[in-house]
């Protein structure tokens, strides 16, 4: 553990030293473009200080560093709350897939480098209106002619993608195929002609999610990534990344402490409420659980450092995390009284009580519902049949919407 | 206790009222500001006389009680609407009708029973939502401290505060329109529920009358925050069923895997678990209405609360799961139920101080 | 009202004068079947006494009242304790069916006092080892020839066969035909030859359920209740019955009131167990729900009384009840420490904790299981669509096993 | 932590074992008898040398710890099987440990490695699983009070007692075998898991030896409650999987409405929340058992024993309803489960002792 020790303390410094320019206090009452401008010099240091990339290849731009050492910087950066949010799907899945299905690899390296310096961003383009859960049903088109394809349709929930470069899309290639089929990957020029990027707010008041449009867009075929009709494997392979990538035991919400921290100078019902048992059993239980969450992913390091698998527990991580957030969020609003009444739009989740309350329910659908996660737990790990499914080897252009 | 024909036809009627003028759009925008209501709905129930339905009739209102407030307050509810004046002007007129000062009852029913006056139900602290010894001080026909988080407070004529005096507690109303600025200080709560008007109050010297003192203060201050409570029970549950059929209409709607998604179990179970949810907070909260002056009203007001406070925030919690993505956009709206269950279920005490009070009535332990 | 609360007034007295010969502690420690003994005398004593068969017209024998007479009867009876378990299913379901679908009058009436005073037992026969929440898919076969039919199957699950003298079944007649169709309904004789009893025993030390094997057991057509073919119409008649008789909001377990004595006594970590949040929270929400479900009955039985249909929402009760049931008698037992430890089997599941608890998982079974009702509410109450059932329309002996 | 090669050939190894030597209709017997335990499981135990597995190579032990001792308790756990004597064994062990009595360690350590002596570890009264100070009293060598529900009372040959003296409390060890019938008292508890061996132990002046006072002796019995505690933790993680693994085997072989039950997301769902639960509290038992000896062990030991408790309840209480009717059966036995679910959550402190202690630890608040 020698060298990852080392690696540690050097990020923990080096987040220290950087934290008064970029740190939360340094941002607070920005406007996102302002916030945004930050994290590009914020992700410009980083590079340059060499933590930018850290599992991405040394010839792409990287640090061809362990899946450990990025476990452990970012979650010092997590902590150091820095301004990293806006670049958290483009540096997290484009880029591996860029350099295992494009060819020109120069380019590859170009893209990547600028986007770890936060030059460039890259946006995922999955979603659908009528394709949330279930990816394969949808409906973008992509057709073949002459040299390349023509891209139609419209995308849903596509984060960032107002501020967006470039894109990876996924759309249907070929309708007559069963609906698991036929689809293929593009990356997108995300300033093409015909690419219309409409933001629009959450729950929250936040503005990061989009709805995009593609009319008649032109694509050539030396965008394709992986083969055609092979898009399928490609975006599980995605999603897989993404499910690992959000991994905190409080689901990104306040720790038990800050809970404690809350709640010592209130009173319920005349008694200090960190004598009541009700508060003595939300903070046991809850810690209780995350603690075991974080065994879990302790565990897991532990193995991938001893170059193993790890075991398909950390599927839980999401799943309980972030539902213990949400109940234990509006516990800490309600035992606030008065104060609990507060908001501020844009608040830090894991700092702030309302925010991350109010951003609960978005996190138990980013990266799979609920629902999903349950399904998965069920079919791959414990081997129970799938679900009916009425759509299953059915032609897409045959079900009925 | 069964509802007559007539409070059918009047659900109704408010039902179809509501529906016809509530503005989804206009319940956004509220949103983003402070000290702004909604004025539609106010102006419905001032015309609706909804805000004369539970004041006597010698005052001008129709003398009816909390069965017929908390047939509007579930529509209400339901719409997610109501600015909250409906549930503190009667917590005003209980605790005008508390004390026997006729001139103070000819002065305020009748204008609050026209809905010419907005009131505010000052009662919480920092202690807790009913201090028995509240830190804000009433001496020498004065007030003096600040209450926290009072609902309506940025738009009340009137409020109804709960103070410290020698006589011990008193129950004091405020004309606040009469305090000058260095007397009374509002300040907004930038809130997540702003329509609720919510404002720190501060007495520097803001005149006051005393309605009630010590013992008969406190009895009143409860009865009337139980009178209140079953009045937001009735929203809660209006608006827990609202989200209840919002996601089962979403379910049949939405497709999945070939299917509506209302066909996978995880999703009817859910839905069957909400309807029950809903439908023992509604019975409570019809019987809580019709024990009002009971032996039991406080007991009964308690129940109707905890699951009402329990409906809401299940039913949106999961309404908004089973509505996927779809759930968490602004402008989709549903995060207007999940703010408002969560600003009811602190208003009028949470739930750990009614479940101190019902264990306490049900076993005589205090907490 | 003033007839029902005269019916109230007498019932309540005649329960306190036969209390001492009857009530629990007259029976406190007898075997199950000197218990049955004491039963029988009971029932008797309540035939003479008017109290019996409360709804069934007077030409049969029964009191010709209406069901709220039968529901405020039955409540006070239940606090009382009376030995009225042997006769439950006796004479709540199988009475009804006889006088609606048996053609001989003057037998019926017969049966009918003879089970109404105790003298008599009825089972009835329905669950098998492969059709437990799935009525439909069960296997007894029902053969016609000659005068009459040939029974041959299994079934299971039989309450209080081994002291049964007659039963109602219903069986395959025609297993060619779709699952819900083919099913014919009678009455057994059970003590005719072909017909084998066999008590097992639950988890909780009962023995009250039985398997019941039929071996070439020969009914005459007159036995036949309802048209060949028509059995699931019948069985479904008598299950609701079955499921709005489970009445109780405390699930059939000791009342909250029970719950805060019991605690009365006990301390958690040094303070009084009635001061701790925990148990208070426990008390007020549990309370909470069984007082709604209690107005939900209370204004079925006024609806009922308008002579009108009571609303949807009375199937809550089971469902709800015996969870909260289930759940606190856990509680109750933990609470107690080592006295927690205790367990008496047979003992009365409204006053003893040991034996809620250990009974909870039958009744969440008894009467249709927990998913049952839920399906039943999304789809009856709410609209929900049916699940998938590959079986449906399918021939049953087409159906793989 | 991560088990080594040599804990995994353990696991496997004993888990081969039990299933060989575990008859389900000896447990059942178990049940309807009170002072009889489950011989087979104890010959194996000794056979295999569990019993000697966390006492000092000096006293004839191996030397191993909490890690190897959990592994065999949760593979114990899952069969339902174990006489309690392996986790009151090792508290005992602890216990005697706590001392630097060398004459005592050389009489009883060898002793309870080899299996020859039966140990129970009692602490709690009517007032709470660790009563600070207890009813029972120490005084003049001899012990005089009342331990109610002491596991393995009825067969263990030495007990652990906690006591009042002069000094403060004291752990005192009572050499069962040597009290006269006057002495000591042994009353059966007729329990519904009779296999534990509940006794009310009445001690009327039997000779004691103390093996700790004042604060030494408080810390001593926290540790070794904690020890035991993370123990019967493994147990319970070994039941909840047990009864995971049936009910997921169960729904893919029953067959409902034309498909396995397995294939309705109700019964997906529930299987799925179990799979979490059980890897949740095996993950903070593989934790706080390599603790042991550091400065948070207390709180991991909580963590366990909080999430397996939950885990053992969920598993049992969702596997008994999805196996349907063959769930209440006697013959089917899953009530084994059922019932041993309860008696170890509540022996060992139930779940609100350890909330409040694991709270403390955290807030530095008393409850």
């Amino acid at each position: 553990m020698t060298d990852l020790d080392a690696w540690q303390e050097r990020s923990r410094a080096w987040l220290a030293s950087v934290a008064p320019e970029f740190g939360r206090e340094a941002r607070a009452g920005l406007s996102q473009d302002e916030d945004l401008a930050v994290g590009r010099r914020y992700m410009a240091a980083k590079y340059d200080a060499g933590f930018s990339g850290i599992t991405i290849p040394v010839e792409f731009g990287g640090q061809g560093l362990s899946p450990l050492h990025k476990v452990l910087f970012e979650t010092l950066e997590a902590q150091a709350a820095m301004p990293i949010g806006y670049f958290g799907v483009s540096t997290a899945m484009p880029l591996p897939i860029l350099i295992r299905y494009c060819d020109d690899k120069d380019w590859v390296r170009e893209r990547i480098v600028a986007a770890l310096k936060g030059e460039e961003i890259w946006c995922q383009l999955f979603s659908e209106p009528a394709a949330g859960s279930d990816l394969a049903g949808l409906r973008t088109k992509a057709e073949q002619g002459g040299e390349g394809w023509t891209i139609n349709g419209q995308k849903l929930w596509t984060t960032f993608a107002q501020y967006s470069d470039y894109g990876i899309l996924i759309a249907r290639s070929d309708p007559a195929l069963p609906k698991h089929k036929g689809l293929t990957f593009f990356w997108i020029d995300m300033k093409a002609p015909g690419v219309t990027v409409r933001p629009f707010r959450l729950a929250n008041g936040d503005i990061q999610c989009n709805e995009v449009f593609f009319d008649d867009v032109a694509v050539a075929d030396s965008q394709r990534l992986g083969p055609v009709g092979g898009g399928f494997s490609v975006a599980m392979a995605t999603l897989m990344i993404e499910r690992y990538a959000a991994s905190d035991a409080d689901g990104f919400g306040p720790p038990i402490g800050a809970f404690v921290e809350l709640l010592r100078s209130h009173t319920i019902n005349g008694r200090p409420a960190l004598r009541d048992g009700r508060v003595r059993s939300v903070i046991a239980r809850n810690h209780a659980l995350r603690q075991g969450l974080d065994s879990i992913r302790r565990r897991a390091m532990l193995i991938m450092e001893a170059g193993q698998e790890p075991g398909p527990e950390g599927a839980l991580n999401k799943l309980f995390s972030v539902r213990s957030r949400q109940k234990l969020s509006e516990l800490a609003l309600d035992l606030q009284g008065s104060a609990g009444l507060a908001y501020t739009e844009g608040a830090y989740t894991k700092a702030d009580w309302a925010a991350s309350w109010i951003g609960a329910p978005t996190m138990r659908q980013a990266g799979g519902a609920d629902e999903m996660l349950l399904n998965t737990i069920a079919e791959k790990i414990l081997g129970l049949p799938q679900d009916h499914r009425p759509d299953k080897g059915v032609p897409f252009n045959q079900i009925p919407a | 206790m069964l509802y007559d024909e007539g409070q059918h036809a009047m659900a109704e009627e408010t039902r179809r009222v509501l529906a016809a003028r509530t503005d989804r759009t206009r319940l956004l925008e509220l949103l983003d500001r402070t000290g702004a209501w909604d004025e539609a709905f106010w102006a419905t129930a001032v015309e609706q006389g909804w805000t004369a339905l539970a004041v006597p009739e010698e005052f001008g209102g129709l003398g009816l009680g909390l069965i017929e407030l908390g047939l509007v307050a579930q529509e209400a509810g339901r719409v997610v609407s109501g600015a909250p004046f409906l549930t503190y002007g009667h917590g005003a007129v209980c605790a005008l009708l508390a004390s026997d000062d006729e001139d103070l009852l000819a002065t305020w029913l009748p204008r609050l029973a026209k809905g010419e006056v907005k009131a505010a139900v000052a009662f919480a602290e920092d202690d807790g939502a009913m201090p028995a010894a509240p830190s804000v001080e009433y001496r020498d026909g004065r007030l003096h401290g600040t209450k926290g988080g009072v609902a309506c407070g940025l738009a009340a004529d009137i409020a109804i505060v709960s103070a410290s005096s020698p006589d011990g507690m008193v129950l004091a109303l405020v004309d606040l329109g009469q305090a000058s600025g260095d007397e009374l200080q509002r300040r907004a709560i930038g809130s997540f529920d702003n329509g609720r008007l919510f404002a720190d109050m501060t007495f520097s010297g803001a005149p006051a009358t005393v309605l009630e003192a010590g013992d008969a203060a406190e009895e009143a201050a409860l009865d009337l925050q139980a009178q209140m409570a079953v009045l937001t029970a009735h929203e809660q549950t209006g608006g827990a069923e609202a989200m209840m059929l919002a996601a089962r209409d979403y379910a049949l709607e939405r497709k999945a895997f070939g299917q509506p998604i209302g066909a996978f179990q995880s999703v009817k179970h859910r839905l069957a678990e909400m309807y029950g949810l809903v439908e023992i907070a509604r019975a409570n909260c019809i019987h809580a209405a019709a024990r009002q002056g009971e032996g039991d009203f406080l007991e009964a007001a308690a129940c109707a609360r905890l699951s009402a406070i329990e409906a809401y925030d299940t039913a949106t919690r999961d309404a908004v799961q089973i509505h996927g993505g779809s759930g968490v956009t602004w402008d989709g709206g549903l995060h207007l139920h999940m703010r408002r269950a969560r600003s009811l279920a602190i208003e009028l005490g949470n739930a750990l101080f009614w479940e101190d009070l019902l264990a306490t009535e049900l076993t005589g332990e205090p907490a």
